[in-house]
C-alpha cells in the first residue's frame, strides 16, 4: 500500500481506463500538455498521445456538444470542465442533450460521458471557482451523478464513471485533491448507487457526500466528547441514490443530519431529508435536520470559512436533535 | 409496394482515409489571408426563376441529369408529404407540423449530395430532408404526432433525432464528424440549421471546433428569412451569413436555395471538399418559408401577401420541371408517373397515421438509463399499481 | 368584474408596466410584432413602439446578458425565453450574473431583470417545451422565483416582479395560460414572500405551486367523498419562501402533502418536505409525502397524462397519511 | 500625496445623441459587401521594434504627444504595479495574481482611448488597466487578495466588475452601450476579452447584439497567444482573430499591441467610430503575456524560454520611451520622475495591503438581495449565535 493523494488517483484512473480501452479520449481546456490546472490529466498526451488526450478551443458547450458527437461514434469522452461555474455554459448541451439522448431514441443512440467537475471550495479560490452544482445535475433524470469523498472511492468511481453506458456527471470535491491517504490502485469499492457507513455509531445518523464527508467524520470525532457516537453515511452515489443504507442506518440510530457544503434551498441535502422522513418516520425521534452552505453566492476566500458547513455547525444541529425529546424551541409557535 | 423513396446508392461510407485528423494551424498573416475563405458576392445560380439555364460554371458543374431527376422525384414526393402532414394537422393527427413548402430544393439536395453512410443532423424543419433519405414518413412524424420524442433509429438511418434546441446540433455535428475520421472513415456530416438559430452561441462553437479539429463538416444554412417572425435584418448586420465563415477559417458560399440545380452542384463540391480532409464547409441557401412557422403560426401578423407572392414565382419544384422539360428528360407521362408515386406515397401515409398508436406508459421507465435506477424501478411500480386500479375501474363499469 | 385568461392578464401587467415606468423595456423572441408565441406581449409593440418592445437575435445567453447591461443603465428589463428548456443557453449568464451581481458589487450594481420562463406541460407539447425548470433557479442564491396559478396573480406578481429591485424569475404555467376567471384589473394580491391558502380544511395540507395548484384544488374537492377535508396552499413565492403560512397549516392539520409537476428528485418540492418536517415535527401524524412528476424527461404528448401529477395520485397519497397511525406498509423494513 | 494616476480630462459624456439607436438591416449584396468590413492584412503599426517611428499614415494619425508622454506614465506606473502585485503573491498578501506585464501598451492604450464617462468592462487579467482607469490600486486587488468580489465601486468608476466567466462581459457591454445610447448619452463602452475566449459562444452574441442595435462598443482582442496553456492554434483556424468582424458586419482592425502609439491611434479611432453611432468596432491586439496565466501556472510547461525571450525584444514600455527620447518629449530626469512616482505607488500599495484586512462576516447577508428574505434572515441570527458562541469561547480561555 502506498500514499496517494486523491489527484493522483483520479490521474491512475484515467491512465488505467485509456490503457485498458482505446476508445477513451480525455479532452477539455488545459487537459493536454499543461495536464490540466489541478494535475488530473497529468501526463496523459505524453503516455497516448495528442489523438487521445487533447485541449479543445475555450468553450464548454462546444466540448461537451462536441463529446456527444463523438460518443454517437462509439468513442468514450471524458471532458473536464474547468471550475464548477464553467460547466453553466454547457448547460443546455447537459440537460437536453446529454441527459436525454438515450430516451428520445428509445436506447437507438446513448451518451456514454464522463463529465469531470472539480466543484466546491474551502481552497480559497476567487468568485466562481467554488460552486457547489451538483444538484443543478441530480435534478436532471438521464444523468448519473457521483462524488467521490476518499482515494481509493475517487479512483473507482471514476473507472466506473468511464465503463458505465450512461452519461456520468463526475464531481470532484477539489479541497480534497490533495488529501491522501493509503491505497492500493488499482482498487474496485462499491458500485454506483451504494452508499457507505464511513463510521459506525449509535446515536444518530450524519449523512455526507463529497467535501462534507471529512467534516462529517471530523464531528464524529468530536461529538464522543459531548456523549454521542454517531454514524457517518458517504452518499458516494448522488444518481442513484442508496436508499437502503441510509434508510437502514436511521432505522436503526432514529436520528439524522444531512450535511453537504451546497447552499442549502432545494439542494441534495433537501432531497435526503425528504427521503428520510418519508421512509423512516416512525423511526425518529426528531426531525432530519439539515446542515449546507447559507443561501448565498460562495463568498470571498477570507469569508468561506463562515460560509462552509463546520464541524461546530454540525454539532450544534446534532444538539438539536431533541435528545431529551422536547420540540426544538425555534419551531414552537408563538 | 413500397413508396417510400430509395436510398441512393453510392460507395459505402467505410474507407481507406488515415486515422489521423490533422488540427489546423492559424495561418501567420500573408497577402491575402481571407483568400478561398469569402463567399462570392453573388449566390450560385445554374437556373433562372423560370427554369432556363444559365451560363455553365466550371467551378459547379451541372450534376447528371440521372441525379436531376431523382432530386426533382424526391422533391416532388416531398412536397406530397409536406401538404399531407399540413392535412393531417387539421384532421387532429398531427399536434404540430412545421411546414418547409418552399425549400424543397435545399432539402433534398442536401441530401442528395449525401452517401448513404454520411450523417445528417436535422432540426424540426427537415421532415422533407428525412424522407428524402429515405426514412419512413409515419417515423418521420412520431414526433410531432407525439407518441415518442424520435421515432426513427439514427443509427440505423444516419440521421440524428430532429434538433429542437437550435444549434445544438452544430457541435454534435463537429464531433460526429471528428470521430468517424479519428476511427479512419470518410463519413461527412451534414448539418442543417435556419437562419435565426446562426445567432446562438452553438453556431460559434459548432463552426469553430470543426474547423480546428477539421472535422469533415457541411454547415448548410437555410436562409429562409424568418425565424418564426423575426426577419433576417434583426438577426445580423453581416452582408449575408455566409460572411460568417471566415472568421474561422472555413470557407463558404451562397447559393440560390430556390434552384435545385445550383443546390445539388454546390452541395456537392462542399461534401467533397469536407471528404477529401480539407475541413468544414459553410454555405447560405436564398430560400423563403412559404408557409408559417407551423400550423399554429399566423404568419399574416407579420409579413404581407405580396412579399410571399413573390416567391411563389421562384418555386423551386417548377423550375426544375421546366428544365428537365425544357432538356426533354421529364415529358407529361413521366410528371405523372411521379405525381402518382406521389399520390400513393401520401395516401400510404394517410392511412397508417389514421389509428392513434398504442402506446405503453410502461416504456416510460425503459430508457432514462441503460438499467432503471432502484428510484425509478419505485416509481414504476407505482404507475403500474395505478394503471391496474385504473383497468379494474373501468373492469368493473 | 370581468372573465379573463391569465395570458390575458400577464399581458395587462406588461402593459401597465410600461405605462407607469418609462425604463421599462420588453424584448425576446418574437415578442415584437407578433406579439410572442403565447401572446403575453401582444400590442405592446403597436402601443409603445418597437424601442419599448422588441426582437433581439436569437440567442437566449445574449438576451439575459443584453439585460444585464440594459439594467446596469437604470433601464428594467423584462425578458422571455420562449420556453423553459430555451433559458438553458442563458444559464451562465442568470447563474454567474444576473444572481450574482449585487452580492459581487455589495449592492453598487443591481439588476432588477424579470426573465419570464413559460414553463411546464400539460399542453401536448414536443420536447423541450415542457420542462419544470423552477429548481434550478430557486436553487440559485440571488434569483427571487415567483409562479402564479390564478388570474389575477398573475397581474399581481408580475407587477411586482418588475418594480422588484431583486431579479426575478417569473414562472408562467403554460397550462394555465387561458384558464379564465373573474377579475378586477388591475388587481394586487398579497406580496412577494407570502403563501396563500386557496381552500381551508382540517385534515391535511396539499401544498403546491403553478401548474400544481388546480390539481391540488380539485383533489382537495375530489377528496371530501373520501371523507377528507384537505387545505390548499398555493405557494406562489418560492423564493422567499414562506415557511410561516405553510408551518401554520400544517401544524393545524397535522398531515402535509407536497405537490409539484416537476420531477421529483432534489427539487422544490423535496426542499418543501424537508423543511415541514425540520418545523412541524411534533405536529405531524404521518411523514411529509410528496407528489411529483416522475424522475424522466418529459415525455411525448401521449404519455404526458402518466407523467404528471393526476388528482388519482395526489389522493392515493392523501391515502398514505397513515390515518389509522400506522406505519406506510412500502417503507416497514424486511 | 495622491499617486493614483488621474483620470483623463475629457469631455463629459452626457451628451446631445438623439435616443433612437437604429437598428441595422441587412444589406442586400451588393459590388463587395465586405468592403470596409475586413481587417488590413497586416496589423497597423507606428513604431517599430526598437521604438523608430514607420511612416506616417493617414488613417491613423499620431495621438497628440501630451497623451503620449501620458501613455507612458501610467504604462510604468502600471508596470511597477503589476511587479509589485506579483510581489504580494510571494508574500502571502495575494492568493492569485493574474500578471499582465507585456500587455501594458493594450491595457494602457485602450483605458486612455476613453472618456471617464465611457465604461470599461475588465476581465480577471486587466489589473494595469484598471490602475490606469484611476481606481485604487487596493480595491483594484481586493478580488485576489479576497475580501470580497469587487472591490471598487462599478458605478463610480464606470468600470464593470472585473469579469471571470469568460466572454459573457461582451454581451453586457452591449446592452449597457445600446442602454446608454437608448437614453441619449454618448458613452462608449469598451469590453476586453482574450483571444482564448473568443471561443465562447458569449463572444459570438456580444459581438452580434450590439452589430445588430449599433451599440457602441469597442471589442479589444488582446491576442496574447495563450489561453493558459492552450496556444492560438487550438482556438481557430481563422487567418486572424480580426477577421471575425465580417460575419457580423462589424469592421475591424489589426494592431501591434506592443506599440504604444499604434494601440492608442487604433483605439482612438475605434472609440469615434463607436461614439459617432456608426456601431460597434472590432480590434485584435497581437501581444504576449510575459509571466505564467498567474503566479500558479507553470508556464515552462508549455512553452519554451526562447519564445518568451523574443518576445522581451518588443517590450511596449522600452519602446515608448525609446521614441518619446528620440522625439526629445522624454529625458533622463522624466523618466527618473516617473519612475519615482511608480516607486512610490508600489511603496504605498505595499504598505496599505500590510494588513489583512478587517471582514464582516455578517456583511455575506447584506447583499444577496436588496432586503434578505426571512431565510437568510434565519441563517443570519443562526451564525450571529455561532460568532457569539466563538468569542465567548476566546473570552474564557
Ligand atoms: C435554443 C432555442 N431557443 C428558442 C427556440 C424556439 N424556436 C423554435 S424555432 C425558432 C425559430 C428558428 O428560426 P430559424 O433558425 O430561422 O429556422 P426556421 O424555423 O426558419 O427553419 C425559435 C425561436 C428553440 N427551439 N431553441
Ligand atoms: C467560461 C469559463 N471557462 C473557463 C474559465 C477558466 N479560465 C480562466 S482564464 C482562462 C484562459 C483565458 O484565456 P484568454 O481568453 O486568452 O485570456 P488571457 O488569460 O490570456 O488573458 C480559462 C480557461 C473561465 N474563467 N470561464
Ligand atoms: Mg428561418
Ligand atoms: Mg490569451
Amino acid at each position: 500500500m502506498a500514499t496517494t493523494t486523491m489527484a493522483k488517483a483520479l490521474n491512475a484512473a484515467l491512465a488505467d481506463a485509456m490503457a485498458d480501452d482505446e476508445r477513451v479520449l480525455v479532452f477539455g481546456e488545459d487537459v493536454g500538455q499543461l495536464g490540466g490546472v489541478f494535475r488530473i490529466t497529468d501526463g496523459l498526451q505524453a503516455r497516448f498521445g495528442d489523438k487521445r488526450c487533447f485541449d479543445t478551443p475555450l468553450a464548454e458547450s462546444g466540448i461537451v456538444g462536441f463529446a456527444v458527437g463523438l460518443a454517437m461514434t462509439g468513442l468514450r469522452p471524458v471532458v473536464e470542465m474547468q471550475f464548477d461555474a464553467f460547466g453553466y455554459p454547457a448547460f443546455e448541451q447537459i440537460a437536453s442533450h446529454v441527459a436525454k439522448l438515450r430516451n428520445r431514441t428509445r436506447g437507438a443512440l446513448s451518451v456514454p460521458i464522463v463529465i469531470r467537475v472539480p466543484y466546491a471550495g474551502g481552497i480559497g479560490g476567487v468568485e466562481h471557482h467554488c460552486d457547489s452544482s451538483e444538484a443543478y445535475y441530480a435534478h436532471t433524470p438521464g444523468l448519473k451523478v457521483v462524488t467521490p469523498a476518499t482515494v481509493d472511492d475517487a479512483y473507482s468511481l471514476l473507472r466506473e464513471a468511464i465503463e458505465d453506458p450512461d452519461p456520468v456527471v463526475f464531481m470532484e470535491p477539489k479541497k480534497l485533491y490533495f488529501s491522501s491517504a493509503e491505497a492500493e490502485l488499482p482498487a474496485r469499492t462499491a458500485p454506483f448507487g451504494k452508499a457507505v457507513v464511513r463510521r459506525a455509531g449509535t446515536d444518530a445518523t450524519l449523512v455526507a457526500y463529497g467535501p462534507a464527508v471529512p467534516v462529517a467524520l471530523e464531528a464524529a470525532e468530536a461529538a464522543r466528547e459531548e456523549g454521542w457516537d454517531l454514524e457517518v453515511v458517504d452518499v458516494r452515489s448522488i444518481v442513484p441514490f442508496d436508499d437502503a443504507t441510509v434508510t437502514a442506518s436511521v432505522r436503526r440510530t432514529g436520528r439524522c443530519v444531512v450535511i453537504q457544503e451546497a447552499q442549502g434551498f432545494a439542494g441534495v441535502g433537501a432531497e435526503i431529508a425528504a427521503r428520510v422522513q418519508e421512509r423512516c418516520f416512525h423511526a425518529l425521534h426528531a426531525p432530519v435536520l439539515r446542515v449546507s452552505g447559507l443561501d448565498i453566492p460562495y463568498p470571498a476566500p477570507m469569508l468561506e470559512h463562515t460560509h462552509l458547513p463546520s464541524v461546530d455547525r454540525v454539532l450544534d444541529t446534532v444538539a438539536r436533535l431533541q435528545w431529551d425529546d422536547q420540540p426544538d424551541s425555534r419551531w414552537v409557535a408563538a | 409496394m413500397t413508396t417510400t423513396p430509395q436510398a441512393v446508392r453510392r460507395a459505402s461510407p467505410r474507407s481507406r482515409r488515415p486515422a489521423d485528423a490533422p488540427v489546423a494551424t492559424a495561418a501567420a498573416p500573408v497577402a491575402d489571408p481571407s483568400a478561398g475563405l469569402l463567399p462570392a458576392t453573388e449566390p450560385v445560380r445554374l437556373l433562372d426563376p423560370s427554369g432556363t439555364p444559365l451560363p455553365a460554371r466550371d467551378d459547379y458543374p451541372e450534376p447528371p441529369v440521372a441525379e436531376l431527376r431523382e432530386l426533382y422525384r424526391r422533391m416532388v414526393v416531398g412536397r406530397r408529404f409536406d401538404i399531407q402532414a399540413t392535412a393531417l394537422t387539421k384532421q387532429g393527427k398531427l399536434a404540430v407540423y412545421p411546414s418547409s413548402r418552399g425549400q424543397e430544393a435545399c432539402q433534398v439536395g442536401a441530401v442528395l449530395a449525401l452517401r448513404e453512410g454520411d450523417w445528417v443532423f436535422p432540426t424540426y424543419r427537415e421532415s422533407m430532408a428525412l424522407t428524402a433519405r429515405g426514412i419512413d414518413p409515419v417515423e418521420v412524424l412520431t414526433l410531432l404526432r407525439g407518441d415518442w420524442h424520435c421515432g426513427y433509429d439514427p443509427a440505423a438511418m444516419r440521421t440524428a433525432p430532429q434538433c429542437t434546441p437550435l444549434a445544438t446540433q452544430c457541435v454534435h455535428a463537429a464531433g460526429l464528424a471528428y470521430g468517424e475520421a479519428y476511427q479512419g472513415r470518410d463519413t461527412v456530416a451534414l448539418a442543417f440549421i435556419g437562419d435565426g438559430a446562426t445567432s446562438e452561441g452553438d453556431f460559434h462553437e459548432g463552426l469553430n471546433f470543426a474547423a480546428v479539429f477539421k472535422a469533415p463538416v457541411v454547415f448548410f444554412v437555410q436562409n429562409n428569412k424568418y425565424a418564426i417572425s423575426v426577419p433576417l435584418s434583426r438577426q445580423t448586420a453581416a452582408p449575408s451569413l455566409a460572411y460568417k465563415g471566415v472568421g474561422y477559417g472555413v470557407p463558404s458560399e451562397q447559393v440560390d436555395g430556390n434552384d435545385p440545380v445550383a443546390v445539388l452542384a454546390v452541395l456537392t463540391r462542399a461534401v467533397q471538399h469536407a471528404r477529401s480532409g480539407r475541413g468544414p464547409f459553410l454555405i447560405e441557401a436564398h430560400t423563403y418559408r412559404m408557409e408559417a412557422h407551423t400550423n399554429a403560426d399566423d404568419a399574416t401578423r407579420y409579413r404581407d401577401g405580396a412579399e410571399v407572392d413573390a416567391w411563389r414565382d421562384r418555386d423551386p419544384v417548377a423550375r426544375l420541371e421546366t428544365y428537365l422539360r425544357e432538356r426533354g428528360e421529364l415529358d407529361d407521362a413521366a410528371v405523372a408517373a411521379i405525381a402518382e408515386q406521389a399520390e400513393a406515397y401520401a395516401a400510404d401515409l394517410r392511412e397508417r397515421m389514421h389509428d392513434k398508436p398504442a402506446v405503453d406508459p410502461m416504456s416510460l421507465f425503459d430508457h432514462v438509463y441503460a438499467e432503471p435506477t432502484p428510484q425509478l424501478v419505485e416509481q414504476r411500480e407505482q404507475v403500474r399499481a395505478e394503471l391496474a386500479a385504473d383497468s379494474d375501474q373501468e373492469g368493473a363499469r
